[in-house]
């Protein structure tokens, strides 16, 4: 069921540097919103901050609803200041989920940074489609790293303070043997510089290959035009990040340099 | 109690309205709102062809407000016909077509070719575009340019015409009056004012098209005052446009002047907002005692000891 | 790492003003900064007589916002000299005198005034002013008007001649444009925005004017767009100004071409702003590598991709 | 000392229907602030809403100041949700203090609704000085009633619900022998149209009489001009609540009827 309504903030724990698993109740949104799906969150009642932010459903704990968020901007430092007398605005689920359905052996996930958020009910959902999964979890460093709800993470971190030293892809061509893994589809969420390597990695080697992306939306629901990808299915050159993703098909994506920032 | 809007060829059930490009085509917040509650749909503007609108960043948040450089990016004029139109026609709410073009004549070519399509009931005219033809000199800036287009789309239409206002001029009244005299019915205010963000880190513009459309409560302060000033000018109802979150906004445009007001930025926070201030209104009507919602409209008190500058902004 | 201003006779230490209107004589708020931090301190616009100022009300907050008809209230002339002036030849900071008037023979008047006055590093000319002998039409909203005030003064005073424009114009950048040709220094922008705002209750306007001055971070992008603009049309040192809250917007004023910033509304939320900010633009270079601030001053990098579409709102 | 900073909220409850008392810990301020003097306040860190909103000191408790409002609008509800883990952003001491050492016997405390919020302070310094006080506290009901920190209060209420039936002016003729009071002074705070009534009174009756006014304040600190009010002893027609005031002899002030919204 969509919803579009406040809710009082069950709890909001930081679970690693930065970060932050906040939880309010919604048995209507936690029936039916799917992993990859996001919500549109507003942190505040008066104007300012305006625009609602979006998250990825994170996980499900009954009637409880779970985001996973880093304290990035104002938006997200509002929120980490939050406690069960505060209230979010939630809008979702919005957004289409992981084509967790299509037709693959191993999933392979692949998480940068925040990018983490929406693989704890993926790990959950595949584990019950009895999908082997393989799942890397990259960070800046150990302490910015959140691995609940994960099948057996394998670790990178850029300053090697935990985990493989590098990337999440470098640790996955290093650490992982690809022949070995049964008609593999990977799930990557996280930076943009990153998903454009693993798309690139996917090209090549011809990987099936799914990125859940980001960008700046003000609506999440189609409305505003304002958060245009470019895509080679799109009939007019672009798509929208909010209605036609934010899950897409590696090889449908065109990145460009400049829209990294 | 009666909030309806009656001009013209024009009825709406209510006062409030969903503004060009906040609102899709409808059916995209379908499940999140009654739109049977709203007493109009104004369209995404439509050009001839197809656009696809400007390069990402399109949007950027700024204090109680937003910019943002869409770029007109719509399906054109054919499939608008074909596959919008024939969706909105259903929605028991009244259609506006709101109309953008960067030539005189390509305006007159998308309103011809609607004249053809039934369940239109009004044209609202989008004035804020380069004119390709004076070297990019936005129309809506000229009183000339506004003028003439509203005279050639007159002389084609006995359907009721809105001609959308841009904010960024220095006389607004010179403008409205301008469309009345040129036989608009009717005038829509305020379309964004131009806006600009910057992004420190990067040293660039946020917005790809380096200025953008500036909407959003922060700006309402402007479009009151806007249509303050249009409304002591011209007889023709005046729509009222920029930063309505609530009935209460709503009801400050109607006491300057609107006869009816639109709803822009807030349907992204709340896609349902133009329903609730519709409801918000109509409750405090009959809280008031208000048997007409038209009372309302213009009847801003102003003491005596208040002087009216108009235009002039009152330093002194 | 240098943050000092100098352009001919004006020489500030940094780049940060506190705008006029908006920090009184300094005096007021000497108690809670320190004036010294400041590179220059614009005095609230002085008028040849002393006026008492508007009615109550005087102040509406609006989103991110505030509007404001003080209506010019300042001491005059000659209390300004007697009273003002030397408290602030004491402070070590540039002093810029505001001057708005009705007439042209005012303001030259009260320039040649202040001539024989020393210790003012500039004068910075408030043209938002109602031109009593046309018809209260606001001065700063005609380019001629704009022209020839700043014509007259030039020739009588070879201080430093800042003109502030207001940004209630369609292209603010021929009035920048038009300042330099007749030889002003510099220009800043921008003044306040018209604004109006309602009360439901009352049905009152809830200034006594109607419409005010409408200034804070809504703003911004506003201001931001204008000082761009004009930037683009000029050679003279731009001042900026508008919805200055923090070291970060100063920061992007000069990006788009601002030399010098002014903190206006900020000063209320915090009188110490305007020294937070010029500590924390300092504190920027320092970490970037910065070793003349003037390296920022337009610096704004525009991507191939990003058109320039001037004054032109990107609607299209 | 005159402080400008963020501090914690150590407590905030609620006292009568709509009225809560706040206090933080501000010792620099606890020592040198003085009744009728008042504080700007800002209730957050963004941009809406934006100005800070000035409350009068209400009381001193050692290291801690408390402030006690009625919530009004959106700046007040904000207040009101406020806990432990929030913080308000203080200017003061602003104003002028209650003209407590003028030479007069009785102390006559007239509080209409919130105006209350001077008083206990006052009550405080007064009683140091030695001073006899008749106090009278007017609301509009009994649940909006709020008399800790005041001696011996009179109650009025508009609907009769506690104490006299009317306002507080009329509960003071009614109730008080005007003639069995030394050389009385009163100092008064509440609704503009009460203050109103109270001049015309002290006018009509000669008694000494101070009022401390509301007017919408942008800065609190005589530098944005936009708190006038009219007064006699203005050079140039007006003075300004903030830095002339709040507080002032009653016959100063010239009130219009439409300054009374
Ligand atoms: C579909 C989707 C799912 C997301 N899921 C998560 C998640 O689960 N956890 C998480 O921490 N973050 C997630 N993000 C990113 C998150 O929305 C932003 O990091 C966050 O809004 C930053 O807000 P702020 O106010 O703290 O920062 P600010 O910089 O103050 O934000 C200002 C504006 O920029 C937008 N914005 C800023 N950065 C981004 C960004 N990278 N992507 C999109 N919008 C941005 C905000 O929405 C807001 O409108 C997701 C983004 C999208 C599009
Ligand atoms: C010197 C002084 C002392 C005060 N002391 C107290 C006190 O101790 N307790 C208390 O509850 N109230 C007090 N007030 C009034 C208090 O400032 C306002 O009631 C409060 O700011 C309302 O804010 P709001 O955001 O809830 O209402 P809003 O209506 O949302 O306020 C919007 C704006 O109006 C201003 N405003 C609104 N009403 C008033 C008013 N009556 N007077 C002045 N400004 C107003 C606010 O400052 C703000 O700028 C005092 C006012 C002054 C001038
Ligand atoms: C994302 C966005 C897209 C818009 N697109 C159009 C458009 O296509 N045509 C038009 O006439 N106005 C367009 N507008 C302007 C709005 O219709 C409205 O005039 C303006 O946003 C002010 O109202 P608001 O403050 O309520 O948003 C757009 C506004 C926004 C925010
Ligand atoms: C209360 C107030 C009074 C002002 N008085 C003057 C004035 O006397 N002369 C003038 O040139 N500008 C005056 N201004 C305009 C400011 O100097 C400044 O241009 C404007 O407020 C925009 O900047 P801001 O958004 O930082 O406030 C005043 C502004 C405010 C808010
Ligand atoms: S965020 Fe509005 S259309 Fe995607
Ligand atoms: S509130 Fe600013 S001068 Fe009084």
């Amino acid at each position: 069921m969509t919803v579009n309504q406040w809710y009082s903030v069950r709890s909001n724990r930081k679970v690693a540097e930065e970060t932050y698993a906040l939880r309010f109740s919604a048995p209507e949104l936690a029936e039916t919103i799917k992993p990859g799906q996001f919500l549109n969150v507003r942190v505040t009642k008066e104007h300012d901050p305006l625009l609602r932010r979006p998250y990825s459903i994170s996980n499900i704990y009954g009637d409880e609803c779970e985001i996973v968020y880093a304290v990035e901007g104002r938006g997200t430092n509002i929120l980490s200041r939050m406690d069960e007398t505060s209230e979010i605005g939630v809008i979702g689920p919005l957004g289409n989920p992981f084509g967790m359905e299509k037709d693959y052996g191993t999933a392979v996930i692949m998480a940068g940074g925040i990018g983490v958020a929406p693989f704890p009910i993926l790990t959950t959902a595949l584990k019950e489609m009895g999908k082997n999964t393989v799942t890397l979890v990259g960070a800046r460093n150990g302490t910015r790293l959140f691995t609940d709800g994960l099948a057996d993470p394998i670790v990178a971190t850029d300053d090697g303070s935990a985990g493989y030293h590098g990337n999440v892809l470098d640790c996955f061509k290093a650490q992982v043997d690809l022949s070995s893994l049964d008609n593999p589809r990977i799930f990557a969420c996280g930076p943009t510089p990153m998903l454009h390597a693993i798309q690139q990695y996917a090209l090549e080697t011809g990987i099936q290959c799914e990125l859940s992306l980001e960008t700046e939306m003000a609506c999440g629901m189609g409305i505003c035009q304002g958060c245009p990808i470019e895509s080679k299915s799109a009939p007019r050159k672009y798509s929208l990040v909010c209605t036609d993703g934010p899950c897409f098909e590696a090889d449908d994506i065109v990145f460009h340099q400049h829209t990294h920032a | 109690m009666n909030t309806a809007f009656h001009s013209k060829s024009l009825h709406l059930k209510n006062r409030v309205l969903v503004a060009s490009g906040t609102f899709g085509y409808g059916n995209e917040v379908a499940r999140f709102t009654d739109l049977s509650k709203i007493g109009g749909i104004v369209t995404k503007s439509v050009s001839w062809k197809p656009r696809i609108g400007n390069a990402p960043m399109r949007i950027a948040e700024t204090p109680s407000g937003m910019l943002n450089s869409i770029g007109l990016a719509n399906v054109g004029i054919e499939e608008f016909t074909a596959e919008k139109l024939p969706y909105l026609r259903n929605v028991d709410s009244q259609i506006i077509v709101n109309i953008a073009a960067s030539t005189i004549d390509e305006y007159i070519q998308i309103l011809e070719r609607l004249e053809d399509e039934e369940g239109i009931a009004a044209y609202e005219i989008n004035v804020s575009c380069p004119n390709v033809k004076e070297g990019g000199l936005n129309f809506g800036t000229r009183c000339e340019m506004t003028g003439e287009i509203t005279r050639e789309l007159r002389k084609r239409t006995d359907r009721f015409l809105i001609i959308k206002l841009t904010p960024n001029v220095t006389h607004i009244a010179d403008f409205a009056k301008t469309c009345q005299d040129e036989g608009a019915d009717s005038v829509s205010l305020i379309n964004t004012l131009v806006g600009m963000a910057v992004n420190i880190k990067t040293r660039r513009p946020v917005l790809s098209t380096i200025t953008g459309g500036f909407s959003g409560p922060a700006i309402k302060p402007v479009a009151l005052a806007k249509v303050y000033e249009a409304a002591k000018a011209v007889k023709i109802p005046i729509i009222g446009i920029g930063g309505i979150m609530s009935w209460k906004d709503a009801i400050e445009f109607l006491l300057v002047g609107a006869s009816a007001i639109q709803v822009g930025t807030a349907n992204f926070l709340d896609p349902d907002a133009a329903a609730k201030i519709a409801e918000g209104m109509a409750a405090y009507c009959e809280e008031e005692g208000i048997e007409d919602i038209q009372e309302l409209v213009g009847a801003l008190k102003v003491h005596e000891t208040q002087s009216a500058p108009g235009f002039v902004p009152v330093k002194a």
